[in-house]
């Protein structure tokens, strides 16, 4: 660029400003687009693709036990609830049941991953906002919800614990003691959560009343998950479509009309409340059986169309089958959770500050893998 | 609401549709010049609602397109499918839904990148994951990477 | 009372003589500056290096850590090892830079608080400086480093490092504000603006027990000022990691960046010497009325590690902010200073005004 | 009157709630015993993972150096990867028949996702997952591995 081409900066104009892909607040390689004026966020755009690794395209090569690890790398953080959607779609076409026990495991997995997620979310969502500390804190109660993965699952993160028809192995003996003593253990340290954030003057002047997002505006941009919930909207497919063990539990959705950053962030820490309320509801009654059908060596899905949504951490996750009846899905398309959630970042913080737009895009928990794909 | 009281108010709505009662799914096929003009009736109607779009996708039959509409109603809480196929492969183009669902924003630029398929009124429409000088739409059965594709 | 044996004065003035008595007063006066600025350069950085690290150590405590700990014992050569990499790193020139401004900005930024230093009382007779009007002068030099970190965000051409500094200066402007009106408080109490009176009107209690609810009101306003005032803890949008990957200073590296981050810490030991002397009693030891005994069990303990020990607390407290909350944005960072700080402050000198003319301190 | 008690409670709340955040970041600095951090090339020798924990895939073999391998493709066909190559050649046994036997079992580690499939699927248990994790290596060439270790032979009875 020539030195005659940098026009000056006026009051009114816009500059533009790219965060990312590498930023660290956008947690993996999303690239937003700024226009700003001053520090005000005028229009932000994103810029996806920068990890697309054409996952959909993948598995119509592959057979469906195989696409199930494909979907530990989509949202990560909840590697056993996308598991789930898949096997869940290949035992419903199949119309295979699966014993209770299985059921049993999966929906206590899946909200011990939903507290780790939330809790990484936790974490990132302090650093976001500038409080260190909460990093830390929260990594280190996450580190005992992993170590129980690794003992029962065999990996931390990519769990791939689940294969249609059951599981991957039977609980660990372990299992049961480790999980309620991490409850015992983690209804001591979320309390300190709240001393340390939520209840800090700072995070909430941060967060109050910023990035409000109405219930209309999120059912019609699809957002799902806790910041639907936020916003009022009743978004939750453990109670609208129970499926696993979830119809055994009693539980409460958790929402909130309010719709602003602070409400998001409050929906998530009543979450790890409540996932703990259900965990502890199943974990004593798991019951005698068999931890797995017998499947055929070869799942074919008859032909036809299957959907199956689950309630990610993140929101609402689907997975669409369609076979042609042969082993390799014809087309398998996933509703991830972050891609919708991605859309209203716009709407919502226009006319905020660059801060702001932090503590927004941090609120909506982003998972870049997720949304490429 | 019923899944037959949701037929016969779908066959009032556009005659011609095709409806099958899926084994999940209510599933209504339309030609795709009638796709905006139904979607804009099933959301705004007082006894449909489906007011949230969860999921809208495309599926390559190797001679035609199907685009694929997940619908939910918040308020009355049944599921639909709408379908609408496309036989042109050289041009492919659909109204776009997004003035009536937000959420078709992003799924919509996504259908157009992988799949090639043009959305009319779109409010805009780029390529979204891939760069713009990508030849090709990676997710037709198609399309031939020798490059990327390792077969085995 | 042997309250002096730890004084100073006697030791440099015989320096001085002798220097006086063996060349003309030109070259005396040089070799004593030479001398001042050597020892105050070792100072400077033994200081900055042991703050990086005592900061790295505290913030692993308070997050389950156990910090650096691979170089040396406890890691205590750990920052050494740091500064030698930064010092072997390559200096990045960037296109379209204002190069002057960018070469010339973290001298400025360390330069600042060099000159502060300066006036600052270690002990009885032990400072560069003792001005008549020393408060003034280390709130003027002090304020001097925003400067620097205009230039450097203004001349990296980085909007980020931009917007880093624009905020850095609104962020200075008004608490520069808190900080001198929180310090007038006290010298409205010591009746001077020199620092060795000030520490000396402390000899029978520090101020901030002989001001009693001003002189604490004003210690928390100039705890708070100050925290900003230096870019750190809470108030450290300049740089604010993530919103603005580092602010001013994203485009700096090697020794350049190593200033930058050398001149945070020293400020924050500026600061927290500033609120040592003026408000805990600088070099002066602890003493409470009538208890003789005590006293000069206190007296014995040196007056450099009484000083140490009051800045080491206040900079502990500054760390245990920063590692504590979250960050605020910019216009309730504002909001704090103009709506809360300022006013409570005006209020706080009427107070300690009516306090002494009443003689209500102690 | 009012709006200056307010302001004054609003300040005071703000401030006690500053406090109690403080409280527990005190409260960790002065408890070191609280510290989870692990030292690790340190702690190795005592770091022991859980037996589940899939590290890598081995090939089972006992003393006499017999595995249970039968090459007949199955770990290959249900890897998603591609990270197993079996290559088996024919030999003929004392009996005159002809007979398919193993003759290496490649393994990439470095496209292995470590989903369990290929020794979930074994028909005849030849694979396991072994724990070992450190497996960084200057060169990406020696990540790939012969699984069968030299002169290994099928164990009798196994190919029934």
């Amino acid at each position: 660029m020539d030195a005659e081409k940098i026009q000056p900066l006026t009051e009114e104009q816009e500059f533009s400003i790219n965060m990312g892909p590498q930023h660290p607040s956008t947690h993996g390689v999303l690239r937003l687009m700024l226009k700003l004026q001053g520090e005000m966020v005028r229009e932000v755009k994103p810029q996806l693709g920068y990890i697309h690794r054409g996952i959909e395209k993948m598995c119509e090569k592959l057979t469906y036990p195989q696409t199930i690890h494909l979907t530990d790398r989509l949202d990560y953080l909840s590697a056993h609830i996308l598991n789930e959607s898949v096997c869940l779609a290949v035992e419903n076409a199949l119309e295979v049941e699966v014993p209770d026990r299985v059921k049993y495991v999966r929906t206590i997995i899946d909200e011990l991953n939903r507290i780790a997620s939330h809790q990484l979310w936790w974490c990132a969502f302090g650093m976001d906002l500038g409080a260190l500390t909460t990093f830390f804190y929260g990594l280190r109660d996450r580190e005992k919800i992993l170590d129980i993965f690794e003992e029962t699952c065999g990996a931390r993160l990519l769990l791939s614990y689940n294969v249609p028809g059951g599981l991957m192995f039977d609980i660990h003996p372990n299992f049961q003691k480790r999980t309620k003593d991490f409850i015992k253990y983690f209804r001591k340290k979320l309390p300190e959560y709240d001393a340390l954030l939520t209840g800090n003057p700072i995070m909430q002047e941060r967060t109050k009343g910023i990035g409000y997002f109405s219930k209309e505006d999120a059912i019609n941009f699809g957002l799902s998950g806790p910041p639907g919930r936020a916003s009022g909207f009743s978004c939750d497919v453990r109670v609208h479509q129970p499926y696993s063990a979830y119809p055994f539990a009693k539980f409460k959705e958790i929402l909130y009309t309010e719709g602003d950053t602070f409400h998001r962030y409050k929906v998530r820490i009543d979450e790890m409340w409540e996932s703990m309320n259900i965990i502890e509801q199943l974990i004593d009654n798991i019951p005698e059986g068999d931890f797995a059908v017998k499947m055929k060596p070869v799942i074919k899905l008859p032909e036809g169309e299957y959907y199956q949504r689950v309630e990610a951490a993140r929101g609402e996750f689907g997975v669409y089958i369609v076979s042609d009846g042969n082993k390799n899905p014809y087309r398998m398309k996933f509703r991830s959770p972050n891609f919708c959630n991605l859309a209203p970042l716009h709407k919502m913080s226009v006319g905020y500050k660059i801060a702001d737009l932090v503590a927004i895009s941090g609120s909506l928990d982003f998972v870049v893998p997720d949304m490429d794909r | 609401m019923e899944n037959n009281k949701l037929q016969e108010l779908i066959q009032n709505f556009t005659p011609e549709a095709e409806i099958t009662a899926g084994k999940q799914f209510l599933t209504v096929t339309v030609d795709k010049s009638r796709l905006h003009e139904l979607a804009k009736k099933l959301k705004e109607s007082e006894e449909t609602q489906f007011d949230y779009l969860f999921c809208e996708s495309a599926v390559d039959y190797n001679d035609y397109f199907m685009m694929v509409y997940h619908l939910d109603s918040t308020t009355h809480r049944h599921q639909l499918v709408l379908k609408a196929k496309i036989t042109d492969r050289e041009n492919p183009e659909i109204d776009s839904v997004c003035d009536l669902w937000e959420a078709a924003n992003y799924h919509e630029r996504e259908i157009f990148d992988l799949f090639g398929i043009r959305f009319i009124n779109h409010p805009d429409m780029r390529k979204i994951f891939l760069d713009n000088d990508w030849v090709g739409f990676p997710l037709r059965k198609d399309y031939v990477d020798k490059v990327n594709v390792v077969e085995r | 009372m042997n309250f002096d044996i730890y004084d100073f004065s006697s030791f440099t003035k015989s320096i001085d003589e002798g220097l006086m008595a063996s060349m003309s007063p030109f070259w005396a006066i040089t070799i004593e500056m030479i001398i001042i600025g050597v020892l105050i350069l070792g100072f400077y950085a033994v200081v900055g290096l042991y703050l990086v690290y005592a900061e790295r150590k505290i913030c692993a405590f308070m997050q389950c850590r156990v910090g650096p700990n691979r170089v040396g014992p406890y890691g205590f050569f750990q920052t050494i090892a740091d500064l030698i990499k930064l010092l072997l790193k390559e200096l990045i020139p960037i296109k379209n830079a204002d190069k002057i401004l960018f070469n010339i900005a973290p001298f400025i930024v360390i330069i600042a608080s060099f000159m502060a230093i300066a006036a600052i009382p270690f002990a009885k007779g032990l400072h560069a400086l003792d001005f008549n009007i020393g408060v003034l002068y280390v709130m003027a030099v002090s304020s001097m480093g925003v400067i620097g970190i205009l230039l450097a965000g203004w001349s990296s051409n980085n909007k980020y490092s931009l917007i880093g500094a624009m905020r850095s200066g609104a962020q200075i402007v008004s608490y520069e504000l808190s900080v001198g009106l929180s310090l007038i408080t006290i010298v409205i109490l010591a009746g001077s603006l020199q620092f060795s009176t000030i520490v000396e009107g402390q000899r029978n209690g520090w101020f901030i027990f002989t001001g009693h609810i001003p002189a604490i009101i004003a210690f928390l306003v100039f705890l708070v000022a100050s925290t900003a005032e230096t870019n750190r803890g809470p108030f450290d949008l300049a740089e604010a990691e993530s919103e603005l990957t580092a602010g001013f200073h994203t485009e700096y590296s090697g020794i350049k960046f190593a200033f930058f981050f050398l001149a945070e810490y020293m400020n924050m030991f500026i600061v927290a010497s500033i609120a040592a002397t003026v408000f805990l009693g600088g070099w002066m030891p602890f003493h409470i009325g009538g208890w003789e005994a005590f006293n000069g069990i206190m007296d014995y303990i040196p007056p450099f590690i009484w000083y140490i020990g009051k800045t080491a607390f206040v900079i502990f407290l500054m760390m245990w902010f920063k590692w504590t909350f979250p960050r605020l944005r910019i216009d309730q960072l504002l909001t704090l200073e103009w709506k809360y700080l300022l006013p409570i402050n005006l209020f706080n000198i009427i107070l300690m005004a009516f306090i002494v003319l009443m003689g209500w301190h102690f | 009157m009012k709006s200056i008690i307010n302001y004054l409670a609003e300040i005071f709340r703000g401030v006690s709630a500053l406090i109690k955040g403080m409280k527990v970041t005190g409260y960790y600095f002065i408890h070191p015993g609280e510290i989870v951090t692990q030292q690790y090339p340190e702690n190795r020798k005592k770091l022991v993972m859980f037996e589940r924990f899939k590290g890598e895939v081995v090939m089972i073999h006992n003393e006499n150096n017999e595995h249970h391998c039968t090459a007949c493709g199955i770990c290959e066909m249900n890897c998603p990867n591609g990270s197993i190559e079996i290559i088996s050649k024919t030999v003929t046994s004392e009996d005159g028949k002809k007979k398919k036997v193993l003759a290496h079992h490649i393994y990439h580690l470095g496209m292995c996702t470590f989903c369990n499939l290929c020794v979930k699927t074994c028909p005849s248990n030849a694979l396991k997952m072994d724990q070992t994790f450190e497996h960084a290596v200057f060169d990406r060439t020696k990540l790939t591995k012969v699984l069968n270790r030299p002169g290994s032979v099928l164990m009798k009875g196994v190919d029934k």
